[in-house]
């Protein structure tokens, strides 16, 4: 079935509200508006008002409401419309959603969904570009998705519903146009599971949401230059899935890994750092990080490409890491 | 899954032996509130208690009163300032003082302390020591009785100082114009910790601004333990009635510091006499033995058997056994045979 | 650090002819804003200009009378639908133009766009686009004013779903508290983004909320450029007299989307027509033709000169310089040599 | 003389405050409270309540009104009374503080210093022990610091106000009452440097803040066992002083980085990972880290112990790192 990311999600919605009537989605503008990005159009007239729930611009107490109805045993799911206004609900995550459990001695779970959209790449600035998967990824207690394929766009909502605990799911705003075929039978693996997206044996690049289509990009341009990357998609970003990163390492002896957050203190030095104390014997070089520049997401266009992580700076990273300069 | 709000029978008119023993509860359970903490002083004293410690003592009126209100059905969320609280919603007073020690039988396993007290079977959600951290969070929990139609409601506790904070207002705006089921039990001691009202509101009448969200408000005089469970009854009355959230300002006075480490030195110690010249429990005494509710034997009675409760959950806690280190990373996730349905 | 606030000498009753060339200015400028903007839509519907693009079409009553009132040394902040306030604040329309081509010669050096435009020489600070973030940094610049006994005020823009955040609320409690000299400028244009007034607050009275501060709060008629300047003074004069924040809700209309990217499903046809029938342009000049202050080849002069402007603004745009990437890293932080005295 | 980490915090501000009429000081009980914590004791009495000014709760607010006030050229120094309740001001810190300048394309500076307690290891449990030092490390446009020392603590506050952008400090907690001897000539390094606290050549063990006297107890543990182990202290997290670090890994070989923060995205990884990148072919064993356990810190002694860095985890880490077992 032909469809788009966007599609896939409002498919996973509808079924998770049809499934179950504990399920409801709350946010800005998910109801007549149809969700800033459009990912919940026509489900306010399918669900009504009261499961598909328009807050005001309130993102703490909203969030908050959320947990409060996932203590109660609802199944809220909660729409941050961009992951730059979930600072503002932050405490909300990690001193509730991701603390109740523990600090109670383990008398209350807290079955939430919180999805946001994620990233830069769309000329708009310094404010709405930010890229803190890794922050979330830091919290115990909570789980991180970052779907980064239509198949997973449909497939990961279930499994971060079917989870007791928090699960925060991040949608990069470049993908929610990106369409393509959709089997029936979705066989994508468990949400925990990172997946090879493209073997290869000379390198392993390793990626998740927004950054994947450019790391595939760049191991095409590799491959034409006769290298073999492999691409690896962690897909879930807390907790890592460290087997399915050693694996690949252990074959390919080289990692370089991508991630549209600022360098310094991102989540690629978190997998960077486990590669070295888990596989440093099979490493022939050390482990690179593409990035983005250290600096506030411009608006023009020339200097935010610059900004970014790009297929030809991946390229030029793996090159390095299997040795071949120019 | 909503069904519509019942409407509750007309409550009958209590005979005069059942209010005098309806008193003697209040008068119990603001005993046990006072007597608990006064041992906590003494536990932290010789470093038995450790962590961050708020007290309330002079403030019992407010937890007990408000807690008399409320029905088993009906959740609370409350503050650091919490043992008078968890006592009044009924957790047992051998739990809380374990949780003091860190003991796997506290309420919280240990793992929460005098600022986490959790209790599930009692509908008590702590225990949020982030301030206005749980209003949010208790307007949520009212959304649900709400969307599945329940009778319930939620009470929520915080100070003065918390309605200074963004979340208090942007939950206030939500449960009113959701026409939550939620009660905004707020505590003015007049300071939030060293800060006078008058430093940190602009406008001091905290009911007023309250009211401007379209919520009924009151002023209660939060040292009178009648007058608050009236005003707490009256606004039950109201929420379950389908007419969304209410607001209490009790006002109210913590005789104490703001936590073990406060030396107190931001209040004049007159206007500390001043409160502690209506020390509820004083007020709540006096009336009774005036209206022939309480003799002083019965008192007398009831202070030992005070005492006793408390020297037997300190023993119970102190033989209690310590959570075994292993078990740090449990409770972080859910177990898959703990999962709720 | 302060000085007593100084007391303006009460205005001089104005000529008529002054009156009508005053008239002449804010239509000229509402002129500006709209033309500006309609070529905006051109623009981005070829994708010359990208990003978020939020118009203010219909609001430019508000931007223009509000800024009317405010003198050089003041303050402005601002929001992402900020084309309006930037142009009546005096930032050369080319300066504009060419940051909405991400130009060096932009008001933010091509690093802002549309939602950040900037202008230190005319103490405009952005361009503001997380919903009332610019609320508190407002507040501070007042509170700069305030300590070091300046005449100056600070006059912040932001709309009616900025209403119901947390920082608002924290913001207008603290300017009211410190008695700030802080001009808070509330767009009430109905909506916040699709969700209407009555979606987003219990009690849509936003004057009467403000006043619950203690600060003196009007609702005015945003369509109408010449009682929107008079609040304005009247607001601007009470805050230098040292009567602390004032609130204005200006209720006023987007006749366009929310943003470029937005398809206006939320919207009755008839609504949009009903405000457009208002349409703040059309309402000045009207009274102007009336009141004999426009003639009709005034007026058409007025419409080529505005066009050509933003022709030439348009052209320079065009012709100008972009950043190279290699100074992506400049200004993250200051230079030794650009570092504040 | 003989002084207190907190007396010197306060002999800082107190010549700050008295050499710049446009210092003043703003947060939560700061005046005749002394602060949460003691710092700003008896200043309010010295310069009066407009300059030692106390704020209502409203961190989102009060730290907003600090970048203003910065912005208009006063020189702010706010004090967020812990890391904690410092989520409630990260919209005004990561959108306002850290991006003005850039997007207004230079024109502005934000001259704002922000002080907070960070740090667990006083049985405050899980709300109020949160070590996100690698959070705000993580954000361009902004300097973090971390001093660990009496000196640290009277030199620093000086450093920070003379720098034009936002600076965050932390103070940990337990340091508070730290006491010892300041010199009068209070020669420590610049701001930006990380130093050595302590001469070794088997081992690099680097850390910062409340860590360090546990990092330091450790390396006298295996001086014993006969190892001699370097301790580096950090001192500023942002920017990270490379060169420091790589000069004593190309000597030692082998390196343990201490951080209380959780594990999983501390800063910790950006050090095991700039290890990896600037001196791969230098290390003789794979980069170690020895950090929190990855849950919410709990009430309980034993637990509290159990889930932070302690010595003898920091000796055992680097035990391993030497090839040292049992
Ligand atoms: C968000 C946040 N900021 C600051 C603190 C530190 N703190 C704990 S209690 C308190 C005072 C709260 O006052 P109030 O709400 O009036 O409650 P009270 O303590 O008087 O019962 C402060 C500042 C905190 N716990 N959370
Ligand atoms: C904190 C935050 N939440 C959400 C958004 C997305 N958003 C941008 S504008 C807007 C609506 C704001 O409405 P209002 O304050 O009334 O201003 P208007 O756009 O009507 O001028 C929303 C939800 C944002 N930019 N910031
Ligand atoms: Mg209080
Ligand atoms: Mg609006």
């Amino acid at each position: 079935m032909k469809t788009t990311y966007r599609e896939a999600l409002r498919a996973a919605l509808r079924e998770a509200l049809t499934a179950d009537e504990r399920v409801f989605l709350m946010g800005e503008d998910v109801g007549a508006y149809g969700g800033a990005f459009g990912v919940s159009l026509g489900l306010v007239e399918e669900f009504g008002p009261e499961r598909i729930r328009d807050t005001p611009l309130s993102e703490s107490a909203f969030t908050g409401i959320g947990v409060g109805t996932a203590l109660a045993g609802l199944r809220p799911i909660v729409e941050i419309m961009t992951v730059n206004f979930s600072l503002l609900a932050l405490d909300q995550i990690l001193n509730n959603a991701a603390t109740l459990r523990h600090m109670s001695g383990g008398q209350f779970s807290v079955p939430l969904v919180i999805r946001m959209t994620t990233g830069a790449g769309r000329q708009l600035a310094a404010q709405h570009s930010h890229s803190l998967e890794g922050w979330y990824a830091h919290i115990p207690g909570i789980r991180v998705l970052a779907p980064a394929t239509i198949a997973d766009a449909r497939l990961m909502l279930s499994g971060a519903l079917a989870d007791p605990d928090p699960v925060v799911v991040f949608e990069h705003g470049s993908l929610y146009n990106l369409s393509g075929e959709l089997d029936g039978d979705g066989a994508e693996p468990d949400i925990g599971t990172a997946v090879v997206r493209r073997p290869g044996h000379d390198v392993t690049l390793i990626t998740y949401g927004g950054s994947l289509p450019k790391t595939l990009t760049a191991a095409d341009v590799l491959a034409a230059d006769g290298i073999s990357a492999e691409v690896l998609d962690l897909r879930s970003l807390r907790p890592l899935d460290d087997t399915t990163v050693m694996a690949s390492v252990a074959r390919t002896h080289r990692a370089v890994v991508i991630d549209e957050a600022w360098r310094t203190g991102s989540l690629a030095a978190e997998v960077s750092a486990r590669i070295t104390e888990q596989a440093f014997y099979d490493l022939d070089a050390p482990v690179r990080r593409v990035c983005s520049a250290e600096a506030p997401i411009p608006y023009a266009r020339a200097l935010e490409e610059a900004a970014l992580p790009q297929p030809e700076g991946i390229a030029a990273a793996a090159r390095e890491a299997v040795g071949r300069h120019g | 899954m909503t069904t519509t709000r019942r409407k509750k029978a007309p409550r009958a008119r209590p005979s005069q032996s059942a209010v005098a023993k309806h008193h003697r509860d209040l008068l119990a359970g603001m005993l046990l509130i006072r007597r608990f903490e006064e041992r906590c002083v003494e536990l932290y004293s010789a470093s038995t208690i450790r962590g961050f410690v708020h007290l309330c003592i002079g403030e019992e009126a407010v937890a007990t009163g408000v807690t008399a209100a409320l029905e088993p059905a009906d959740a609370v969320v409350s503050t650091y300032r919490e043992h008078g609280h968890a006592l009044a919603r009924g957790i047992p007073v051998d739990a809380v003082m374990a949780e003091m020690y860190g003991k796997t039988t506290g309420c919280s396993g240990g793992r929460g302390g005098s600022m986490h007290l959790f209790d599930a079977d009692r509908r008590f959600y702590g225990g949020n020591a982030i301030v206005a951290g749980g209003i949010p969070l208790a307007a949520g929990l009212a959304l649900a009785d709400k969307m599945r139609g329940t009778d319930g409601l939620v009470c929520c506790f915080f100070g003065d100082g918390a309605f200074a904070e963004g979340e208090f207002h942007e939950s206030a705006n939500l449960a009113a114009l959701w026409n939550l089921p939620l009660l905004l039990a707020c505590e003015n001691n007049l300071y939030a910790m060293g800060t006078p009202l008058a430093v940190e509101h602009a406008q001091t009448d905290l009911a007023m601004r309250a009211a401007s969200y379209g919520m009924p408000a009151w002023t209660v005089d939060g040292m009178d333990v009648l007058a608050v469970e009236a005003a707490a009854r009256r606004a039950v009355d109201g929420i379950r009635a389908g007419h969304g959230p209410h607001f209490l300002e009790l006002r109210t006075y913590r005789f104490r510091a703001h936590s073990m480490y406060d030396p107190d030195r931001y209040r004049d110690k007159s206007e500390i006499e001043h409160w502690q010249a209506r020390d509820p429990i004083t007020v709540l005494t006096e009336r009774m033995r005036t209206d022939g509710e309480l003799t002083e034997p019965v008192q007398e009675e009831l202070d030992q058997r005070t005492m006793r409760e408390i020297d037997r959950a300190q023993q119970a806690a102190e033989a209690a056994p310590t959570e075994p280190t292993a078990t740090l990373l449990r409770h972080v996730h859910t177990e898959p045979e703990e999962a709720p349905a």
